[in-house]
């Protein structure tokens, strides 16, 4: 069969995963309120398309995609717009984040949905057309599938991995997936592989889920030649094997190093769930709107339900019936999840799982011992990092030396903290040195920008100067001029002589005057045009908009638009 | 509840259970040497033990730290039983509380403790001591000495008289070829069994197998990898082979330098110490091998009757740089 | 400070010269005087300095002439472990040859060479021995120096005064441990052994050549 | 020809400039908080060390001892290498920036190095002939340069440690020193076999 | 030209404690260091570079304005270096037993980067009279210093005091503070020692700095900074 | 024996000295890379709180040791941490009190769009137009607030940057060893 690689270091937690796979998925009730986050995938931030007030139907689109590198949101189900606005996220900061909040109608009542046939489409069009039904990956890290799907121009596509491993503890929506639903998460695979052509595709499933990989083979074979090249491949269950460097590794012993996508190496990984639900999106004209999430932990019922995109975690928690002790709420697996700080934080498309935390499954961390260098972590490290160097620069605060130490390389998969005898939550370190030096670079740009403002300022200010100067002389002479002139007329005119004596201190004076009155004018042209000459089209938007709340306001009648380049 | 971070799992493992393998790993040696050489070495053991905790609990109170967590963590009876492993078994008993507080206040809680002191505690107690007092430090009872004596001079109720003590088998060695001039001959040299038993020194070898015991067991356990037992003793193994296949009148054979003195303790304890070795497998590497070397250099041709304290002394001074410039190519950028 | 004007390169190293001219020719000037001032000073010291070490292995009344005046030269000699030039002071009672003072080195100390001062009577028996110079470990090897020896009343250097080839035979010439006469420390036997070496090789070479050192050119 | 190797060895090793002799301390002290700064002191020292040593034999063999004005050494030998220390800055300021940018700020703080006077002496009273003076210089200078990498190496570490407060900063990279000094009187008697 | 007390205090209190040069500039540190086995070298040749800074800065801050600024640091070593010959033939003469103790280390008083460090940092710029106490207070700190560390490697060291007092003042005898039998700790007295001492020494003075400031702190605590929570 | 010595340390005297003389003109230098360097590390705030026009003159003063390197607030501790690093000075505290990054915002309802604060504002932050509403550009801002002192009718606040998802950091690790146990 096919030859499998190794990846280095990697864990072996208990899987914790037979408790939620006795029941089929099951769909969840209608919460009383769905709150949409506009920022579900990686990019730009979708740009809400509706009002409070409005009425949506179920699939239609609320967010308008922003930027190639986004992915549009939509109503999850029919009802009413009360609210855009901010609310609390599901993120680890328990901060709030646009959303649209909908309430229900209780109908579900769809859009109408287009089904195509996407192979008589150029794919273009396709790759569109995920981006409009809001396709991003569901493995974890939410990137807009429909940008994943481009092959590079210079390396042919040798590898498309379908990623089934689903490693962390815990989590089973994958599994309950595949054994579900294997053909249609198939056909999925099927539409990244026309749009990437690669040689052959690669299922990769951990080889502790053996309905799964029965399932899915059965689904292969069923469709028949069209999916020839796709193979079921079981491999060792070792946590992270779903990383998708790692599936990458062990599928087709490619590394892929942080510097470069996987397809300039010809390969480019899918999620299962991604497949499906690109399928659903196609096919079936479904956008994204709801997903599978396994309710498992410290709950009385461990089931995976079929979810819509929005619907709060702690009601949703509540139908698996969470135990008395249970005090809060993870989301994603235990290794790489979150503590959601706030149980109203909704569910979102990179929510897979939900787990009911207690003290008695996951019991308080011991205390912070000093590290001991004994490497444990650097042999657990899957991308072979130094943990412990990493950990003692940040600790220090030494931020340029953990970057050496291939800080961004890190996957924050957790194996490092997991074996660490010394119990450091490393991980935090990472993700603590990682945000200091996001906002240092921040500021950085900040600093140089207002740097190079600063600079042309006082160099505007040089040439006003220097303009100033030279037009003062020139009013001198224009003045003396007219002196001369005036002078010169008094002989005519001897009744005004009396007024104008050819005196140089009154010239002075006058030309002073003259001056000043220059100055003030060349200021009040200037106001305008000043320091809004050289904006980027986000600060031209931001003054747009300022200009457009005042005109709303009614401040000001008749204000000229500022004269900017509009370049880029 | 907390707000702790993942992973929410962890693994079932502790400092205090590595310094205990560790400890344990000791036994088989220790029972050797108490087997050959008489109980004195326990009551070192316990005087260093003693001292270091006592030490660590005052440096930790003063440094307002939590006093019974980093007294659990054993590394500082590790590093109290290792003091107690290399001096002489008779040295008085105040010179292993000296080089005891030397190595706990001065080399690890100046530094801030356990996992930051960039030098070997338990050597530079050593390093200190037969600096100090090299009469003392180099004067080792005889195989079955009588307790009772040794018990009196540790404790300085009887003067230490000369038939107590001798050189180790490695410093008589070194002395008799000094002195010896062009006639000495190392064969003829280690022929009186009396000294140096079947190889290295008469109840020494056996002692060095204790610990290799120890350290294979410590490798299977995963305490300690196989990188720096094997450099440094290779390293010894070679420059010892070459120097004696040369002139194998002037110099001993690379299973005595093997087995003589610290080179086995040193190999798989004092080395390998996590805290103070290089941590690169490549860097492991260079520092075993640059520690046995330096272990050969000192013990034959320098001024101490062993080298190894020296050597990974030594050694320890390099580590940052060698961990720097060892550092592995991560994930992907392998062969580039 | 600073010239107004830019100076040119030749021009300014013309001005830089002189001035360091001046301030050297007025800095050597005055330490010369300083040197010619002290110069009486530090030669009567350094001169004190090596009576002083005479003396301590030389008893006074061993001689009446002027040990620094009669001296001899002699080369290189491994006998008594030089490798370079040294001095021989020679005392003289009233005109008689009454001591030598020889420098000698034992080479294998343990920590490298032991400079000594050794005195012989022209009658072949050791007047004193003292350590000029060594690099054994303080606390251990250092007894042979008066000063650091524990044995305050009869520090382990004084057993060589008064003995001679004739008083120990060649056997005796060695420390106890290995059969001989003279004490040692225990833990430390590698100096008392260099040094006992080196004092009889230097006894039998001032023996030997007894006359040709005395010999007045 | 292995006295050449013992004269390198001792001067290296054995009797190292810094941790032995003790000279040199404060750019030891001084520019060790970073690896970076320590390459290039140690390369700017060693230039100027192995040519000082060379340059100092010569005037004292050709011009001080000739003329009987041994007593002048210091100011010979200290303006010489200030001189020296001087032009060099000027002249690589101005043809290598490059070199300049890693040796140039050093420069003028080497002839405060008492190793840069120290060393010349020693070798003078050591009686060493020009060949054996220029190894000694270089061996000196490579044992400082040496010195000063590792120590600048441990101090970066030690930068990320929990030290106690008063001894933060110059106390615990003295006593790390201290170390550094104990760890190679292992060396001791090396240099003569 | 002549100076005031307010900076006669100044000038002392900076050299022998605040910029104290061996414990606050760490300058200087080779002769602080190498000769610092007994109080007595230790205070002698603080003696010495004493005299030298004190002479060279005064003689920098009296000529400094026919100095050339390109050839200034050939000058001030110039100086400097003539000084410490000086001595050096001065001790040789009259303190001979000394004079071989300290040995290099007079004349590398000369590169004790102390002394070209206070003649660029004070001489250069202050009047003769306030920098020939500059250089002398520099080496009052010097001298007590230098003594501490001597003193105290000398005692653990050996379990003498004031070892080597006959050489300086002939008739006078060390003192044995510690019983006859204290084994000496030898580590004390060579370069580990020396270093780790000296460490010792410069937390110690953090730490009393640390407790002024505490002190001075507690003092006007209440008013000012009611409001800063930061 | 005094004339030897003489000659031959004036002869060293004349040869040394006219090299540096001659070395001092020929290869003198312009410039300064360490203000470069230092200026690369000051925030760029321009606001002088540091007693001098600008981040560049600040960093000028501190190149020519005219400058304790603790004067700037918007820097920060970090700052002058990175400062000491960068010229091996011991790092001191700040003299004055760091406060949170802020942006200025203008009252649209009071102001009466003077320009006055755009003159003042060094990074031009601050757009619009003589007689009409003034506006802040948040992003610019550096929250320098030497636009607060000109505005005629006090309608400029300095208001705190909120913290939102995009900007938040995780925080250091508070597993501490001393509360733990
Ligand atoms: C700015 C940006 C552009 C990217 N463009 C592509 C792309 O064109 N094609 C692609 O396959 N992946 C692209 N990626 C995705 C990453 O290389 C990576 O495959 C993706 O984040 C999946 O990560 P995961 O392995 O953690 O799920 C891009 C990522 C970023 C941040
Ligand atoms: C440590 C780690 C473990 C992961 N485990 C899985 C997994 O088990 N299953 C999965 O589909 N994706 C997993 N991912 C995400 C993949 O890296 C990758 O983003 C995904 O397979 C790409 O597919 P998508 O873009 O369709 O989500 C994991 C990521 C990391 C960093
Ligand atoms: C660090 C150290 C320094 C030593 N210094 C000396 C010394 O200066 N003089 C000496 O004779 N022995 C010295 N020895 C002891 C010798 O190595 C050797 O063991 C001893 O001289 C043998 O003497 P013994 O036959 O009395 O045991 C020293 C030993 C050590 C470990
Ligand atoms: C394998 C192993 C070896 C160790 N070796 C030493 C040692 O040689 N010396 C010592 O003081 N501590 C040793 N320790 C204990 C501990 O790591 C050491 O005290 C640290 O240096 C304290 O920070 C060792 C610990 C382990 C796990
Ligand atoms: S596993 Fe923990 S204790 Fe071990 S090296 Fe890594 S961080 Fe340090
Ligand atoms: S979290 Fe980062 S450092 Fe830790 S094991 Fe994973 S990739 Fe390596
Ligand atoms: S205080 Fe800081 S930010 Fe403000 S001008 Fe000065 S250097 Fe720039
Ligand atoms: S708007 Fe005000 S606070 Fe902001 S940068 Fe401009 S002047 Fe400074
Ligand atoms: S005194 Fe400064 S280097 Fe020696």
């Amino acid at each position: 069969m096919l030859q499998l690689f190794k990846f280095k270091g990697g864990v072996k937690p208990a899987t914790n995963k037979t408790q939620s796979v006795t029941l089929p998925i099951a769909v969840a009730p209608l919460p009383s309120r769905l709150a949409v986050p506009l920022h579900q995938s990686i990019g730009g931030t979708p740009r809400p398309i509706v009002q409070p007030g409005d009425k949506v139907l179920k699939g239609q689109k609320i967010g308008e995609a922003d930027g190639w590198i986004s992915s549009a949101v939509h109503a999850p189900t029919s009802g009413t717009v009360i609210e855009v606005g901010l609310y609390p996220a599901a993120h680890p900061s328990g901060l709030t984040a646009p959303s649209v909040v909908i309430e229900p109608d209780g109908e579900d009542r769809w859009i109408e949905r287009q089904p195509v046939d996407y192979k008589s489409l150029e794919p273009e069009t396709v790759r569109e057309l995920l981006r409009e039904a809001g396709v991003v990956g569901l493995g974890g890290a939410v990137f807009p599938s429909h940008a994943k799907t481009q092959a590079s121009k210079s390396v042919p596509m040798e590898e498309l991995v379908i990623n089934g491993a689903e490693c962390e503890p815990y989590i089973t929506c994958d599994d309950l997936l595949m054994r579900e639903r294997a053909e249609e998460v198939v056909r999925g695979a099927g539409i990244f592989r026309d749009l990437l052509k690669p040689k052959r595709v690669l299922i990769g499933i951990e080889d502790n889920k053996p309905e799964a990989i029965t399932a899915m083979t059965a689904a292969v074979k069923a469709l028949g030649s069209e999916f020839a090249e796709f193979q079921v491949v079981p491999v060792p269950t070792r946590y992270p094997a779903g990383g998708a460097k790692q599936l990458i590794r062990v599928l087709t012993g490619k590394e892929v190093p942080s510097s470069k996508r996987s397809t300039d190496m010809g390969v480019q990984c899918f999620n299962v769930a991604t497949a499906y639900t690109a399928w659903r999106a196609v096919a079936h004209g479904e956008p994204v709107i709801s997903r599978l999430v396994t309710l498992t932990g410290n709950v009385g019922e461990p089931r995976n339900w079929e979810v819509l995109i929005g619907t709060p975690m702690g009601e949703l928690l509540h139908i698996a019936g969470p135990k008395a002790d249970t005090d809060g709420i993870i989301m994603g697996g235990p290794m790489m999840g979150f503590l959601v700080p706030d149980p109203k934080a909704p569910v979102v498309k990179a929510t897979n799982c939900l787990i009911a935390h207690s003290p008695a499954l996951f019991p308080p961390k011991p205390p912070e011992m000093p590290c001991i260098r004994c490497g444990s972590c650097a042999q657990a490290c899957p991308h072979e990092l130094q943990p412990f160097e990493m950990y003692w620069f940040s600790r220090a605060k030494n931020f340029g030396k953990t970057q050496e130490y291939a800080l961004f390389d890190c996957i924050e998969c957790g194996c490092c903290a997991f074996v660490c005898p010394s119990r450091i939550p490393l991980v935090q370190y990472f993700r603590f040195a990682k945000s200091e030096i996001w906002s240092r670079e921040r500021e950085k740009k900040a600093a140089d920008s207002a740097k190079s403002r600063f600079e042309f300022k006082q160099l505007r200010e040089e040439r006003d100067k220097a303009e100033k100067a030279e037009k003062l002389a020139k009013a001198a002479a224009a003045q003396a001029a007219k002196a001369a002139a005036a002078a010169a007329g008094a002989a005519n005119a001897p009744a005004e002589a009396v007024t104008v004596p050819a005196d140089d201190a009154e010239a002075a004076k006058k030309a002073a005057i003259a001056a000043a009155l220059e100055r003030a004018r060349a200021q009040r042209a200037q106001a305008e045009p000043r320091n809004t000459e050289q904006l980027t089209p986000e600060q031209q938007a931001q003054i747009d908009e300022i200009e457009a709340r005042r005109a709303q306001a009614g401040a000001t009648a008749a204000v000229e638009p500022p004269e900017t380049g509009k370049n880029s | 509840m907390d707000f702790s971070t993942s992973p929410y799992l962890l693994k079932e493992a502790s400092v205090q259970r590595v310094m205990l393998k560790v400890l344990t790993a000791l036994l088989p040696g220790i029972t050797a040497y108490v087997w050959f050489f008489g109980p004195a070495v326990l009551v070192q053991i316990g005087l260093a033990t003693a001292t270091a905790l006592a030490a660590e609990a005052v440096m930790l109170k003063v440094r307002g730290k939590p006093v019974t967590m980093f007294l659990a963590d054993l590394s500082a009876v590790v590093t109290a039983w290792l003091i107690a492993l290399t001096f002489p078994p008779i040295v008085p008993w105040w010179l292993t509380v000296a080089g005891t507080l030397f190595a706990i206040v001065i080399a690890k809680q100046l530094y801030g403790g356990l996992g930051q002191n960039p030098f070997n505690p338990a050597m530079i107690a050593f390093a200190v001591s037969i600096v100090s007092f090299p009469a003392l430090m180099s004067q080792w009872p005889g195989a079955g000495g009588d307790f009772a004596a040794q018990l009196q001079v540790i404790f300085g109720l009887a003067p230490r008289v000369d038939g107590l003590t001798s050189a180790t088998p490695l410093d008589a060695l070194k002395t008799a070829l000094k002195l010896g001039g062009e006639h000495a001959n190392v064969a003829g040299v280690l022929a009186d069994g009396t000294v140096y038993g079947l190889v290295a020194g008469r109840g020494w070898e056996w002692v060095s197998l204790g610990y290799l015991l120890g350290g294979l067991w410590l490798v299977q356990q995963r305490v300690i990898t196989w990188h720096i037992p094997t450099a440094f003793l290779a390293a010894i193994a070679a420059i010892a082979g070459a120097l004696w296949l040369w002139q194998p009148a002037a110099f001993a054979s690379p299973l005595f330098h093997l087995l003589a003195g610290g080179a086995m303790l040193g190999a798989f304890f004092i080395a390998t110490d996590p805290v103070t070795a290089a941590t690169t497998p490549r860097g492991k590497l260079i520092f075993a091998a640059g520690a046995g070397l330096l272990t050969y250099l000192i013990r034959v041709f320098g001024g101490y009757p062993d080298g190894v304290a020296f050597a990974v002394l030594l050694m320890n001074i390099c580590v940052p740089l060698i961990d720097m410039y060892t550092q592995p190519p991560v994930f992907g950028m392998r062969g580039k | 400070m600073i010239a107004a004007k830019e100076p040119t390169a030749p021009g300014m190293a013309a001005r830089t010269a002189a001035i360091l001219f001046l301030f050297v020719v007025a800095f050597t000037a005055a330490l010369a005087i300083v040197y010619v001032a002290t110069k009486p000073g530090i030669d009567a010291a350094a001169a004190e300095e090596k009576m002083r070490a005479i003396n301590e292995v030389l008893p006074k009344d061993l001689y009446d002439n002027d040990l620094l005046a009669d001296t001899l030269k002699i080369p290189a000699t491994p006998e008594l472990g030089l490798d370079d030039e040294s001095t021989i002071y020679r005392a003289r009672l009233g005109g008689e040859p009454s001591a030598l003072v020889l420098e000698t080195v034992a080479p294998d100390g343990y920590a490298g060479k032991i400079r000594m001062l050794v005195a012989v009577r022209a009658n072949g028996e050791l007047a004193g021995v003292r350590v000029t110079q060594h690099k054994e470990t303080p606390g251990l090897g250092d007894y042979i120096e008066p000063k650091k020896d524990k044995n305050k009343e009869r520090p382990w250097i004084t057993q060589f005064n008064g003995l001679s080839l004739d008083k120990v035979p060649a056997s005796g010439w060695k420390v106890k441990k290995d059969g001989g006469r003279f004490d040692f420390v225990a833990g430390a036997t590698v100096t008392p052994r260099a040094m006992v070496k080196a004092v009889h090789k230097t006894l039998q070479y001032a023996v030997a050549n007894r006359d040709r050192l005395f010999a007045t050119k | 020809m292995s006295h050449y190797l013992f004269i390198l060895i001792g001067a290296v090793l054995v009797n190292n400039v810094v941790l032995v002799r003790i000279l040199g301390l404060c750019p030891f002290m001084g520019v060790s908080k970073k690896l970076e700064t320590a390459y290039g002191m140690g390369a700017a020292t060693t230039f100027v060390l192995t040519l000082g040593t060379g340059a100092s034999w010569i005037i004292d063999r050709y011009l001080l001892v000739p003329f009987d004005l041994v007593y002048l050494r210091i100011i010979a030998f200290i303006v010489t290498i200030a001189a020296f220390v001087q032009l060099t800055e000027m002249v690589i300021q101005k043809t290598s920036p490059v070199l300049h940018q890693t040796l140039g700020i050093y420069l003028p703080l080497i002839t405060t190095n008492c190793a840069v006077l120290g060393v010349p002496l020693l070798a003078l009273g050591a009686k060493y002939d020009f060949v054996e003076s220029l190894l000694f210089g270089a061996g000196s200078s490579i044992g400082f340069s040496l010195a000063l990498i590792l120590f600048a190496g441990i101090r970066e570490r030690i930068e990320g440690a929990d030290v106690p407060t008063y001894f933060k900063g110059t106390a615990i990279a003295l006593v790390t020193g201290g170390l550094m000094s104990l760890a190679f009187m292992g060396f001791a008697g090396l240099d003569k076999y | 030209m002549l100076i005031s007390l307010a900076e006669i205090k100044q000038i002392s209190w900076n050299g022998i404690w605040k910029q104290n040069s061996s414990l606050v500039q760490i300058l200087g540190m080779c002769p602080l260091l190498a000769v610092t086995t007994t109080l007595m070298n230790g205070v002698m040749l603080s003696l010495a570079t004493l005299l030298v800074m004190a002479l060279s800065n005064f003689f920098v801050a009296c000529l400094r304005n026919f100095i050339p600024y390109e050839i200034r640091i050939p000058v001030f070593i110039l100086i400097a270096a003539a000084l410490v010959t000086v001595v050096d033939l001065g001790m040789n003469a009259y303190m001979h037993d000394m004079y071989n103790i300290l040995g290099i280390f007079i004349p590398l008083i000369i590169t004790n980067c102390l002394v070209l460090a206070r003649i660029e940092a004070f001489a250069a710029k202050n009047s003769p009279l306030a920098s020939a106490l500059d250089g002398a207070m520099m080496g009052v700190g010097m001298v007590w210093t230098l003594g501490l560390l001597g003193g105290l490697r000398e005692l653990i060291g050996s379990g003498t005091f004031l070892g080597g007092i006959d050489l300086v003042v002939p008739g006078l005898s060390p003192i044995h503070l510690l019983p006859e039998d204290y084994p000496g700790f030898l580590v004390a007295i060579l370069p580990p020692g020396a270093f780790i001492g000296l460490g010792c020494l410069v937390a110690w003075k953090n730490w009393i700095e640390a407790r002024a400031a505490e002190r001075e702190n507690r003092r006007p605590a209440e008013p000012v900074m009611a409001g800063g929570c930061h | 024996m005094m004339l030897a010595a003489l000659a031959v340390m004036a002869l060293g005297a004349v040869i040394l000295g006219a090299a540096l003389g001659y070395a001092s003109i020929k290869f003198k230098v312009e410039g300064d890379p360490l203000v470069e360097k230092i200026e690369s590390l000051l925030p760029q705030t321009q606001c002088g709180q540091c007693g001098y026009p600008g981040c560049r003159p600040y960093a000028e003063a501190i190149s020519k040791g005219e400058a304790e390197i603790n004067l700037c607030p918007p820097g920060g501790a970090e700052g002058v941490r990175k400062l000491a690093d960068l010229l091996g000075r011991e790092a001191k505290p700040l003299e004055a009190e760091e406060k949170p990054k802020q942006v200025a915002v203008i009252d649209e309802n009071t102001c009466i769009g003077c320009t006055l604060c755009i003159q003042a504002c060094p990074v031009d932050a601050i757009v619009g137009a003589a007689k009409q509403l003034h506006t802040v550009v948040g992003p610019l801002c550096t929250g320098c607030e030497l636009c607060l002192p000109p505005c005629p009718v006090e309608c400029i606040a300095m208001a705190t940057i909120p913290e939102t998802v995009d900007n938040w950091k995780w925080k250091y690790p508070v597993v501490e060893v001393r509360k733990a146990a």
